[in-house]
């Protein structure tokens, strides 16, 4: 879908696009997150595994700068953006479906999606809102309606394309397939692969973490706020102690 | 060891109109008090406090003054609720106190301590029955606002009226902060032979009044009251206060005044020092503050000390004390002591107060 | 139809426009924070105020009214930037008796500017009423009608289909989803403030001629316009200017047929009774929640 | 026993028909699932059992006794209780305050016993304080007794919701997608949890999009679609009902 | 939770303490009067904290809640002769009863059109006071009766100080009693999430409808009590400015807190005493303390202190 301009392509080389480095982060005094380290190369899909409580949505809440890092940095393309404003990553392409849907309940559907496109050229959005409405059908029913009076699995699908709608440079999703019937969640993952095969990079925090270990690359385990365990998908899927921690085998 | 004087305003507030020239004429004067060398060598110290208009404030304030600041005399109150609420704690300390407020319950019945210097919103509403009733007007269709001041004059009104033959053929409000009053201005119209208008009432209302009066087409003879005996009134009606007739002060037509006027030369005097200390027109109330303060002033003087009793008893004894709102007598029975004679009727002619006969 | 309740019609109307108008002020800080702005009523008095000493310095009045409008919308960006903004992680309750205080401020310090006397703008368009049927009107009324109706369609319209609109609202509906979408919620709420101010200043010099302006005008108008609000349906801009009219005209009649001393308590009755009925106003949007 | 009986129940939001002419009904005691693709009313059919939204028309009975159209806190003391599948929860509250808000109808709260604090109060307090603190260790809660509500992590709060309405003592507790938001190694825990209540002999009425928890603790299934009943039964029954798996489970869905 | 039920007793015998020992170093009756204010305002805060703190809800009318029952009681107790003790509770009843008739309807109003309700109701009644001046004595104000008990008058701030302050510790310590019950659980609640509480058995609309009229009642004994102390009582104590100025304290203080409630009335009360020297630049000045206030601890005074001592300890 998307393609970097050569300059940024070039830097990409020297770094991966997401440089996540020692970071630490938490709420007010409590930390939560603890020396991580992530590096995400353009195009990878990199998966998160980790318990409840674990500090997943803390370290994505983060890597958007809904919460301020306490230590540590964040790269992105070659950017020092541990300190950039929430609304300017965003611009820059780093897009969060986030934990519990989230969507904006008063407004229309419609509205939701086009907002999802807020930082893009506003000639795309036609286009792309077929898309979305290709992909959900449910949704293009429903784009009259109030997003807040949508069943829970249709707000995730609304989350869900209200993220893509930005055309994601990474993609960092919050567990897409909480609240999706079983026929959606097929969906939504085979969406995901596709958008991996376009070129979009993902950071996917999901508890399917056996299909999530399936579709990805690589991936990362964080316990109690620290990444404990990283390497290849296939190697990490058949690691006994995520077996047996995360895969319920 | 200066004099202590207190002072409680509402020089905030809806009344702010009121008490804000209230607050500038007792500064303004105790500063040339002092530069003048004080009373008898001793200066004025003056602590001045902001009800906001609010009874509630106004007793903390003087209990302040009392108790805190051991002020030797109180002036103050702006409104006549301030006043009423401070009355029993200025009687139990037993403090000089003189009110600036209208209501004659002030006064009526006599307390010891406390005496005012406004002429009576009776007196007021008397002045402009009696002017009517001059004309051959005896049916009032009335407008007042919903505040202290108006109310306190629509009551009057109401009271007075059978007494003077007047019949009230309508006896409408408007509430604090209107806009607009053509509604009632309208009724007012139609009601069943009325012959003149009356509005009781201050600040911006007074000059919305006139402009909603003419907006309509009303040419019925038009009475307001002293609450808008200030330049402002008619500035601000934009020419719809022509010909509108109020009682107020002779300070407000100090210019007219014959020489032999036993007020001109004092009235003049404060309205030139006023003016060219604030730059605004005076107002009829700061009048009330000037009167207070050197009432007081000449009582200390002539009890030589500032023990309470002694000074209230001087108080007492004003006689022929020659003030911005009249000359003024006082005796044990009479805590007011203004000849009703000083309040003379006006009417606004060419943009500015034209005083009547 | 007789003179007379035409009249009060007319003057319903006049007030109620008012009324609207400022109430509009109030939906627009309300749609990009939920916040109940009660300093609305101070921008009008501000704008009031400064064009009469603007024009009282020599100015054309037209330049007077720009420059008092203009004034009054840096206010409301100083009032964002130094009020609003450092506490806007805060709650809507705590933001909100942040702008008690700052309407309590902004008073204080209008009176040491302007002093505690009443001024008067000169009306647009003469004072010579307009005869209507039976009734007249104040031509500088149809100006204020003429300014609520503008803004009020320039502000629909704004909210219904420009992309700032929606931002607006969707950073008082979740400001953190507003950043994540990549919306500037920070310029988002300055922006509102700098509107809300506009139209409180606009507002301030159509009504001072009618009205009056004093230190205290701000205050009894801002209390309408909050109730125009509710009663039209908080956000909702057309509301705000329905809810005015109808709050005017009630209180006109009630003056006319009922009793003028209790037209506002009649008036309040009325919303009472419309909310009981519509809890969220006349045309208050839905709140999409449900479980 | 039958315990609840739903007779050709309706609801519609508007023009907008969720729930048409539904009829079933769920014995005591056993586990009874409704699963159904999203949108398809699961949530709107809890919304109307435990009485918050009016049906248009229809009714329910609960162990006989028509309770159409009752207030949600008069079912609850009848012993429905139920989850939400949007958290919700009182963020305001310690954890343990949230549980001991489900105690509320034991409690029978008044007010001047309240306001002078009888030592009866005080004592029954004390007594539901240590009830609640068991209750949060039987849903797994134990390290989160003293923690701030706000402060808890998405998959806890669903548990804490599951101990807050166990508090309400319910004879049926309404279950809406527990396991959304749990990984597999949580959702094992879950199914053993579920099974241990309804060995309470509480009935258990579960909505849930994970199919591994629905095979393995359902007694019975109702599939719902549109508002309709698209199909119903055991587990084995509904899996390879071709229509459920076209509508709903998709290829993936049936062999999880 | 524990521990919150001790910092309360904590806190309910400091204040104890502090009532007890303040008139050994109140130098004057004018002190006295200002922190007799402070109590009484506190008390109608402390109500209106359950109702805003605690449930949830929104007044902006409660001032007239304390105008009625400032006004309810002298004229019982002046017209119709009723002792005056007599007349302070039968007031709290009738406001209580009003209260209950007009909470039904309103209470199921939510956020701002709640508010907007409650302000409406507040500025009827201060309407009616000021409107009615045969028997209110209109916008000037009426004298009131000296309270009575016994036979025994009360008067002179000492006396007054006492009664204060045995009412305010008997509100703080009933109000931590309710807040720490199952009763102020229910009230926070509902505060949380309505649905919930209600699905856990909680008559949303009932425990609504008791803490307004709970609210309804404390401000109206407190507005007996001013009234009686003043001796003197205008319709400004209706108006809504009034319920502002009791909702800013509230906020002021820390919402959800007793003592927040407390301080909050305090401050308020004390600062444009404090603030007098200022003369013009007062109320500018007020205005900006306020804002600065909740700019820098946005939870109010007491909740964002303890805060920071907790964070210092740690
Ligand atoms: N608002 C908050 N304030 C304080 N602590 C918090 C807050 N939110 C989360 N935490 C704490 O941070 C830690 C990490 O929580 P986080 O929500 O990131 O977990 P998670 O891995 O996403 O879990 P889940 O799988 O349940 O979503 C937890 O210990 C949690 O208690
Ligand atoms: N309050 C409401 N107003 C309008 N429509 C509503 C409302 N509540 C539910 N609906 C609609 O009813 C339909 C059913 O919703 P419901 O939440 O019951 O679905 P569900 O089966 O629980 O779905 P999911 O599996 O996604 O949770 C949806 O299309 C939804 O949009
Ligand atoms: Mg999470
Ligand atoms: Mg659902």
């Amino acid at each position: 879908m998307w393609s970097p301009p050569t300059s940024a392509r070039e830097a990409a080389i020297a770094e991966p696009l997401l440089n996540v480095a020692e970071l630490s982060s938490g709420y007010g005094p409590v930390r939560a997150l603890w020396d991580v380290s992530v590096r995400i190369e353009e195009g990878e899909l990199v998966t998160l595994v980790g318990g409840n409580g674990a500090g997943k949505t803390t370290l994505l809440r983060t890597l958007s700068g809904l919460l301020p890092a306490s230590a540590g940095t964040i790269r992105f393309a070659g950017e020092d953006i541990t300190r950039l404003p929430a609304h300017l990553r965003a611009r820059r392409g780093i897009v969060q479906v986030p934990e519990g849907r989230q969507v904006l309940a008063p407004m229309t559907v419609e509205d939701n999606l086009r907002l999802g496109g807020y930082a893009r050229p506003q000639g795309e959005i036609g286009a792309a809102l077929a898309e979305m409405y290709a992909l959900f059908n449910d949704l293009r029913l429903r784009r009259r309606d109030i997003a807040g009076h949508l069943s829970g699995g249709q707000q995730q699908m609304l989350a869900i394309a209200r993220g893509l709608m930005a055309r994601p440079r990474v993609l960092l999703l919050d567990e897409p397939s909480m609240g999706l019937s079983p026929i959606l969640v097929d969906e939504v993952f085979a969406t995901v692969e596709r958008l991996r095969a376009s070129g979009t990079t993902i950071f996917l925090v999901e508890q399917n973490a056996y299909r999530a270990l399936s579709i990805a690359d690589r991936g990362y385990v964080l316990e109690a706020g620290r990444i404990i365990l990283e390497g290849p998908a296939a190697s990490l899927m058949v690691n006994d102690r995520v077996k047996e921690a995360y895969l319920g085998l | 060891e200066p004099i202590r004087l207190g002072a409680f305003l509402a020089v905030t507030g809806k009344a702010a109109f009121l008490g804000g020239p209230e607050k500038n004429t007792i500064e303004l004067y105790v500063a040339k008090i002092n530069e003048a060398g004080g009373i008898d060598g001793r200066p004025i110290a003056l602590t001045v406090y902001d009800t906001g208009g609010q009874a509630k404030e106004a007793l903390t304030y003087v209990k302040r003054l009392i108790e805190q600041d051991k002020v030797d005399v109180i002036i103050g109150g702006t409104s006549t609720g301030e006043t009423m609420a401070v009355i029993k704690t200025v009687e139990e300390a037993g403090v000089p106190f003189v009110s600036l407020a209208g209501g004659q319950e002030i006064v009526e019945p006599v307390k010891r301590w406390v005496f005012k210097t406004p002429h009576t919103d009776r007196l007021a509403v008397d002045k402009i029955f009696y002017d009517m009733k001059a004309r051959g007007l005896t049916r009032v269709g009335l407008l007042s606002g919903s505040g202290g001041f108006d109310k306190s004059c629509r009551d009057n009104v109401l009271a007075l009226a059978p007494e003077r033959g007047m019949v009230i053929v309508a006896d409408e409000t408007h509430g604090a902060g209107d806009t607009d009053v053509t509604a009632q201005l309208t009724k007012i119209r139609s009601a069943p032979g009325v012959q003149a208008f009356l509005y009781c009432g201050f600040g911006a209302p007074t000059s919305i009044v006139a402009k909603n009066f003419r907006q309509l087409g009303l040419t019925l003879p038009h009475y307001q009251t002293h609450g808008s005996a200030s330049k402002t009134f008619i500035d601000g009606a934009e020419g719809a206060a022509e010909g509108v007739r109020l009682p107020a002060a002779a300070l407000l037509v100090v210019d007219q005044l014959p020489p032999s006027h036993p007020q001109k030369q004092v009235a003049s005097a404060y309205r030139d020092a006023y003016e060219a200390r604030f730059k605004e027109p005076i107002s009829t109330f700061g009048g009330h503050a000037y009167d207070a303060l050197f009432i007081v002033v000449e009582a200390i003087k002539r009890a030589g000390r500032t023990d309470k009793e002694t000074v209230r008893a001087e108080i007492e004894r004003t006689t022929g004390f020659i003030g911005a709102d009249g000359i003024f007598t006082m005796t044990p029975t009479d805590h007011l002591g203004l000849d009703p004679e000083s309040f003379i009727m006006v009417e606004v002619k060419d943009g500015n107060w034209k005083m009547l006969q | 139809m007789s003179a007379d309740l035409l009249q009060f019609l007319v003057a319903g109307v006049t007030v109620g426009a008012c009324y609207g108008l400022v109430g509009v002020g109030f939906s627009i800080i309300y749609n990009a924070s939920q916040v109940i702005n009660f300093a609305q009523g101070e921008f009008v008095m501000i704008a009031g105020l400064g064009t009469t000493s603007l024009l009282a310095a020599g100015m054309p009045y037209a330049v007077a009214i720009a420059l008092g409008v203009l004034i009054t919308v840096l206010v409301g960006v100083a009032l964002e930037a130094l009020a609003i903004a450092p506490a806007r992680q805060s709650s809507v309750v705590t933001l909100i008796i942040i702008t008690v205080g700052a309407s309590i401020f902004l008073r204080g310090a209008a009176e040491l500017v302007w002093g505690r006397n009443f001024r008067s703008l000169p009306p647009f368009s003469g004072a010579e009423p307009i005869a209507l049927g039976g009734a007249v009107i104040q031509p500088q009324s149809l100006w204020v009608l003429g300014g609520t109706a503008i803004s009020v369609v320039l502000l629909s319209l704004f909210f219904a289909a420009t992309r700032s609109g929606k931002a607006m609202l969707a950073t008082a509906c979740n400001p953190n989803v507003a950043l994540l979408l990549g919306i500037d919620t920070r310029a988002v709420l300055r922006l509102s403030f700098a509107i809300a101010a506009l139209l409180g200043g606009i507002a301030g010099v159509l009504i001072a001629p009618i009205s009056l302006t004093y230190t205290d005008v701000g205050v009894m108008l801002g209390l309408k316009g909050f109730c125009a609000a509710i009663l039209g349906g908080l956000g909702n801009p057309f509301g705000a200017v329905v809810g005015g009219l109808i709050v005017g005209v009630t209180e006109a009649l009630t003056a006319g047929y009922l009793s003028s001393a209790y037209k506002d308590a009649v008036a309040f009755v009325m919303i009472l009774v419309v909310l009981i009925v519509m809890p969220r106003g006349l045309f208050g949007a839905k709140a999409g929640e449900r479980v | 026993m039958t315990q609840l009986v739903v007779e050709g129940l309706h609801k519609s939001f508007g023009a907008f028909a969720v729930l048409h002419d539904l009829t079933f009904s769920i014995r005591e005691g056993s586990i009874h699932s409704i699963i159904g693709p999203n949108g398809a009313g699961k949530t709107t059919l809890f919304n109307v059992i435990t009485g918050l939204y009016p049906p248009t028309h229809g009714r329910v009975l609960f162990n006989g006794a028509d309770i159409t159209g009752r207030p949600a806190h008069a079912l609850a003391a009848l012993g429905i209780s139920r989850t939400f599948q949007n958290l919700q929860i009182f963020l305001n509250m310690s954890a343990l305050d949230n549980v001991l808000v489900g105690y509320h109808l034991s409690c029978r709260p008044r007010l001047l016993p309240s306001l002078f604090r009888w030592p009866a109060v005080v004592r029954r307090d004390h007594e539901y304080r240590q009830r609640a603190e068991q209750l949060m260790a039987f849903v797994g809660l134990s390290a989160f007794v003293g923690a701030e509500a706000s402060a808890m992590p998405y998959g806890a709060l669903k548990r804490l919701e599951l101990a807050r309405a166990l508090a309400v003592q319910p004879k049926m507790l309404l279950l809406d997608e527990p396991a959304a938001g749990l990984n597999p190694k949580e959702t094992g825990d879950l199914d053993t949890l579920i099974q241990r209540i309804a060995e309470r002999g509480v009935t258990i009425v579960l909505v849930e999009h994970d199919m591994r928890l629905v095979w393995a603790v359902s007694n019975h299934i109702l599939v719902l679609d549109e508002g309709r009943k698209l199909a119903e039964g055991t587990g084995a029954e509904v899996r390879h009902n071709p229509d459920v798996v076209a509508a709903y489970l998709g290829e993936g869905g049936r062999h999880r | 939770m524990v521990d919150h039920r001790r910092k309360g007793t904590r806190g309910l015998v400091l204040l104890a303490l502090i009532i007890v020992a303040l008139p050994a170093v109140i130098p004057n009756a004018y002190i006295y009067d200002v922190v007799i204010l402070i109590g009484i305002n506190a008390i109608v805060c402390i109500g209106l904290n359950l109702l805003i703190g605690y449930a949830g809800q929104i007044s902006l009318g409660h001032a007239g809640f304390f105008g009625l029952g400032a006004y309810a009681s002298p004229l019982l107790s002046d017209r119709l002769d009723w002792p005056p003790a007599l007349a302070l509770l039968a007031a709290a009843m009738a406001v209580g009863l009003l209260s209950f008739a007009v909470a039904k309807p309103i209470l199921k109003l939510r956020g701002h059109y709640l508010a907007m309700a409650t302000l409406g109701l507040g500025i009827i009644i201060s309407i009616v006071l000021n409107q009615e001046g045969q028997l209110t004595g209109g916008p000037d104000g009426m004298p009131v009766p000296p309270f009575s008990l016994l036979g025994q008058r009360a008067e002179g701030e000492a006396t007054w100080y006492w009664i204060v302050g045995a009412l305010l510790l008997a509100t703080v310590w009933l109000t931590l009693n309710l807040v720490d019950s199952p009763v102020g659980r229910a009230l926070r609640a509902l505060h949380g999430s309505e649905v919930a509480a209600a699905v856990t058995g909680i008559d949303v609309l009932r425990y609504k409808i008791m803490v307004f009229v709970l609210s309804a009642v404390l401000a109206s004994v407190a507005g007996s009590v001013y009234a009686h102390y003043a001796g003197f009582i205008t319709p400004s104590e209706a108006t809504f400015f009034r319920s502002i100025e009791f909702v800013t304290m509230v906020v002021l203080g820390g919402m959800a807190s007793t003592f927040g409630a407390l301080i909050g009335a305090a401050l308020l009360t004390a600062l444009p005493q404090v603030l007098t020297p200022l003369q013009d630049y007062q109320m500018l000045t007020f205005g900006a303390v306020l804002v600065g206030t909740m700019v820098f601890m946005p939870k109010g005074l007491v909740p964002s202190l303890a805060e920071r001592l907790a964070r210092h300890r740690r």
